[in-house]
């Protein structure tokens, strides 16, 4: 039974809570798009359930864009746009990133899609993915210090450069 | 340049060999193919049929920059890239041009940022500027009409000390 | 076959190549002439237009997405205004969801043809190119008919599009329409059934349907493996609900399947242009939604309150409510997506464009395992990749 | 007598004259061309082209029989080519004899052309 896209999110979390209590923190809206808040040591077993599961079947993974808050702590937070073709389904997964760590799991066992974006998130934010097979700059030249898109980062670039 | 350049004082033999030489370099400019973004589309529409650079003896574009004598820096130079693009000019046989087609080989276009070079005369000697995002199609011919002017003045014969009056700074 | 490593050479078809589409670069590892493997290295035209968008209102970053994809311009400004529409809550006028859509579809046509030309160039017959480029000075008349500029024309606005077409415009489009079936015609009487054409293309890299939705390929990339997925009918927007028109796919998901359906897509835009060319609704082509949008010219004359609104939002520019928003248009190389996050200020605080051909290009390395070098060629010329989308 | 089969007046010379003219021709071309180029060497000038960057791995590696398969094939059937430019340049002169000496010459070769095809010889891998 395919659901309308208006309830995918409460329906979404209703399940997840189910099957993996604890995972899901909370669910939130913007412009009639539902972002689901994973807590980042979950976020493996939620991405597997995601692209797995019958009724959901997320098998496209369309965007991963960190985005640094600068302020807030924790400061950086990566956002999954995931899309599920069969259902035409669309979720956001918002994840923050711990600071003291800066890393996430990698998803490239789950999607081959995450290889590349997991690589521009490291070089252009400085998130690092353990478990990913080559993280190595992608944008920039290998010698190039700093994470040009964080937001100290001056636009210009650096003097020294 | 062999045994006959800067030689000889300006002659009437100087003169002859310089018209011969100039008439074929000026009309068979060949670009070395080397599309950077944007404007390299705008390139290739001025290659094809309707706007044909063929009439100007610039249609052969040559891959490598070994057979090639101009350059066209056509889209944005980027730190990563331009290493080498200096490597490729220098690998170009004497005597090669090179023409910045676009704001952004020009002096970095609407890219003020970390990655990119502000103007590609950092790198390599230009010796025609088109303007333009991306210059049309008629810029970059009226660009190639510039540089066979700019072709015709050369010459083989000896230069006297310096060419141009130094420039004096009225007080 | 134990290849031991001496015998593998590394061959670099660097930044300047006249097959790589721009400046990518990939580092070769051949046994003879078998890729063995084969690694692109991207960011030679890294201009960090994501960050470039932090720094300027959103009408200003209009003009930058004309140059993500260089090929299809207008596709991208009208996925980065309904970004925008979508956090101001802003509904254009029918009558520029209509334009919009005939001008996506124009675009659509133009990139194909450029990538039509140079992937036959790439496998070496010169003739299309000069074909497929007389048409496209065609398509790019009619952009410079109604904005001036041939490429780079930014002819979108946040709320609808900049200007009315020109009178002279629908029959030229019209004229357009009734000459390019002819084009296309000639086009795949040379190519389609061409055996060397064949020959270089039929089972060469080939792709299946689960690697390539896995990979997170979208556009003439995934739908050249069979599976029937295009934005505007999984989410129709614009004009695309009320129009109708089918879905080119695949079945074998290699370089001759992707030549079909783009050669198919032509034929669906051009049925696209001539519906919205016949009901192309009337009205106004800007919304009018004061506490956003500047108001008109007319209106800038006529009263003092219109001109200082409209200088403080050309000046400081409007300030959407808080939020996050993930808009995706169906580009001509897949999935154009701008995901565009709001503090409320007038500046976006963080704008992630999703670069189908960034995303395609990585899955490179599988189609062109185990084939010849001759075959990457025509590998990459398939998945028809744009270096301002790459490494934006 | 047949002229074309009587003993030439003047021995080879003719053909010496040609061969000479021919490379003496190639050489005075180059040497002006040496003379008149500009010449400007400088290191990097000097390195291999690699589309840009600095050349990587080695040339000297060893190379598969395959390609030195097909450089022999393109021989044997440059040289048939070869061997038909005289016979086409006195066609009327050499009749009816001529025709059929080339008909049994280029039989033979296709002979071996269809063993080569039959046995895989244009088979890359």
């Amino acid at each position: 039974m395919i659901h309308a896209q208006r309830d995918i999110g409460t329906l979404l979390v209703s399940d997840l809570a189910e099957r993996l209590p604890g995972a899901v923190r909370q669910l939130s809206h913007s412009r009639g798009e539902c972002y689901l808040h994973v807590e980042p040591s979950r976020l493996l077993e939620i991405a597997r359930f995601l692209k797995g599961e019958q009724p959901w079947q997320f098998a496209f993974l369309a965007n991963l864009s960190p985005v640094d808050w600068l302020s807030r702590t924790p400061r950086f937070e990566v956002v999954y746009h995931l899309r599920s073709l069969v259902f035409n389904y669309r979720i956001g997964l918002k994840v923050d990133v711990p600071d003291q760590s800066l890393s996430l799991p990698s998803l490239t066992g789950v999607w081959r899609a995450a290889d590349w974006l997991e690589r521009e998130a490291y070089d252009l934010f400085g998130v690092r993915f353990p478990g990913h097979p080559d993280l190595r700059r992608i944008m920039m030249s290998d010698d190039w210090e700093g994470h040009p898109y964080r937001r100290d980062y001056p636009l210009a670039g650096r003097a020294a450069e | 340049m062999g045994l006959i350049d800067g030689r000889f004082e300006k002659n009437l033999a100087t003169d002859a060999v310089d018209t011969v030489l100039n008439l074929g370099r000026a009309y068979s400019l060949w670009p070395v193919a080397y599309g950077l973004a944007c404007c390299a589309i705008e390139m290739i529409h001025t290659m094809t049929a309707r706007w044909d650079l063929a009439r100007f003896g610039a249609e052969v574009f040559r891959p490598s920059p070994r057979q090639a004598d101009v350059m066209i820096v056509a889209g944005t130079v980027t730190h990563k890239m331009a290493p080498i693009l200096r490597r490729l000019y220098d690998q170009m046989p004497e005597p090669k041009f090179v023409i910045a087609m676009g704001g952004c080989a020009t002096a970095g276009g609407p890219f003020r940022t970390y990655s990119v070079v502000q103007g590609v005369d950092t790198i390599v000697p230009v010796d025609i500027y088109v303007e333009g995002c991306p210059p049309r199609p008629e810029n970059l011919i009226r660009a190639f009409v510039l540089l066979q002017e700019r072709v015709k003045t050369m010459t083989i014969a000896k230069l006297p000390r310096s060419t141009e009056p130094p420039i004096r700074i009225e007080a | 076959m134990n290849v031991s490593d001496s015998r593998l050479m590394t061959l670099n078809i660097g930044p300047q190549h006249p097959s790589t589409h721009g400046v990518l670069r990939l580092i070769v590892e051949l046994d003879a002439e078998k890729v063995v493997t084969c690694r692109p290295d991207i960011g030679y035209l890294h201009r960090g237009i994501g960050k470039i968008a932090e720094s300027l209102t959103y009408e200003q970053f209009l003009p930058y997405t004309d140059r993500l994809d260089y090929l299809a311009c207008f596709i991208n400004n009208h996925g980065w205004a309904m970004a925008a529409e979508k956090l101001f809550g802003i509904e254009p006028p029918r009558r520029a969801e209509y334009l919009r859509v005939l001008l996506s579809e124009l675009a659509r046509i133009e990139s194909h043809l450029i990538w039509l030309g140079t992937h036959l160039l790439d496998l070496g017959a010169i003739t299309p190119l000069f074909y497929c480029f007389r048409e496209k000075e065609l398509i790019r008349d009619l952009f410079e008919e109604i904005c001036g500029a041939r490429m780079t024309h930014a002819f979108c606005r946040i709320g609808g599009v900049r200007d009315d077409v020109t009178p002279t415009f629908l029959p030229k489009v019209r004229e357009f329409a009734a000459l390019f079936p002819k084009a296309l015609r000639e086009y795949e009487s040379l190519i389609t059934d061409n055996p060397i054409f064949r020959a270089r293309t039929r089972g060469v890299g080939v792709i299946s349907a689960e690697r390539a939705i896995d990979y997170g390929l979208s556009g003439p990339s995934l739908r050249g493996s069979g599976v029937a997925w295009d934005l505007r009918k999984a989410e129709p927007y614009a004009a695309y609900a009320d129009l109708d028109f089918e879905i080119a796919v695949g079945q074998r998901g290699d370089v001759y399947d992707r030549y079909l359906v783009r050669m198919e897509e032509m034929r669906q835009s051009l049925r696209l242009i001539i519906q919205v060319a016949e009901n192309l609704p009337a009205g106004p082509v800007l919304a009018d939604a004061p506490q956003f949008l500047r108001p008109s010219k007319a209106e800038f004359h006529r009263n003092m309150q219109a001109m200082i609104r409209y200088f403080h939002i050309t000046i400081h520019g409007a300030c959407p409510p808080a939020g996050e928003v993930y808009t995706a248009v169906e580009g001509t190389k897949g999935e154009v997506g701008f995901y565009v996050v709001s503090d409320g200020g007038p500046k976006p605080i963080r704008v992630q464009l999703r670069g189908p051909s960034f995303v395609n290009l990585a899955a490179l390395e599988e189609m062109a395992k185990g084939q010849y070098l001759a075959d990457l060629v025509a590998i990459i010329g398939s998945i028809d990749i744009v270096l301002g989308e790459v490494d934006r | 007598m047949n002229p074309a089969t009587a003993e030439p007046a003047l021995g080879y010379a003719p053909l010496l004259l040609t061969v000479i003219l021919a490379a003496g021709f190639g050489a005075v071309m180059l040497l002006l061309g040496s003379l008149v180029r500009p010449s400007k060497p400088n290191p990097v000038k000097a390195l291999a082209y690699e589309c840009g960057n600095l050349p990587i791995g080695d040339a000297r590696l060893p190379m598969r029989t395959r390609f030195y398969l097909f450089a022999m094939l393109l021989v044997i059937f440059d040289v048939e080519v070869v061997f038909l430019l005289p016979w086409a340049v006195n066609f009327l002169s050499l009749g009816l004899f001529g025709f059929i000496e080339m008909m049994i010459f280029l039989g033979v070769l296709l002979l071996g052309y269809v063993y080569l095809w039959r046995n895989g010889g244009l088979q890359w891998d």
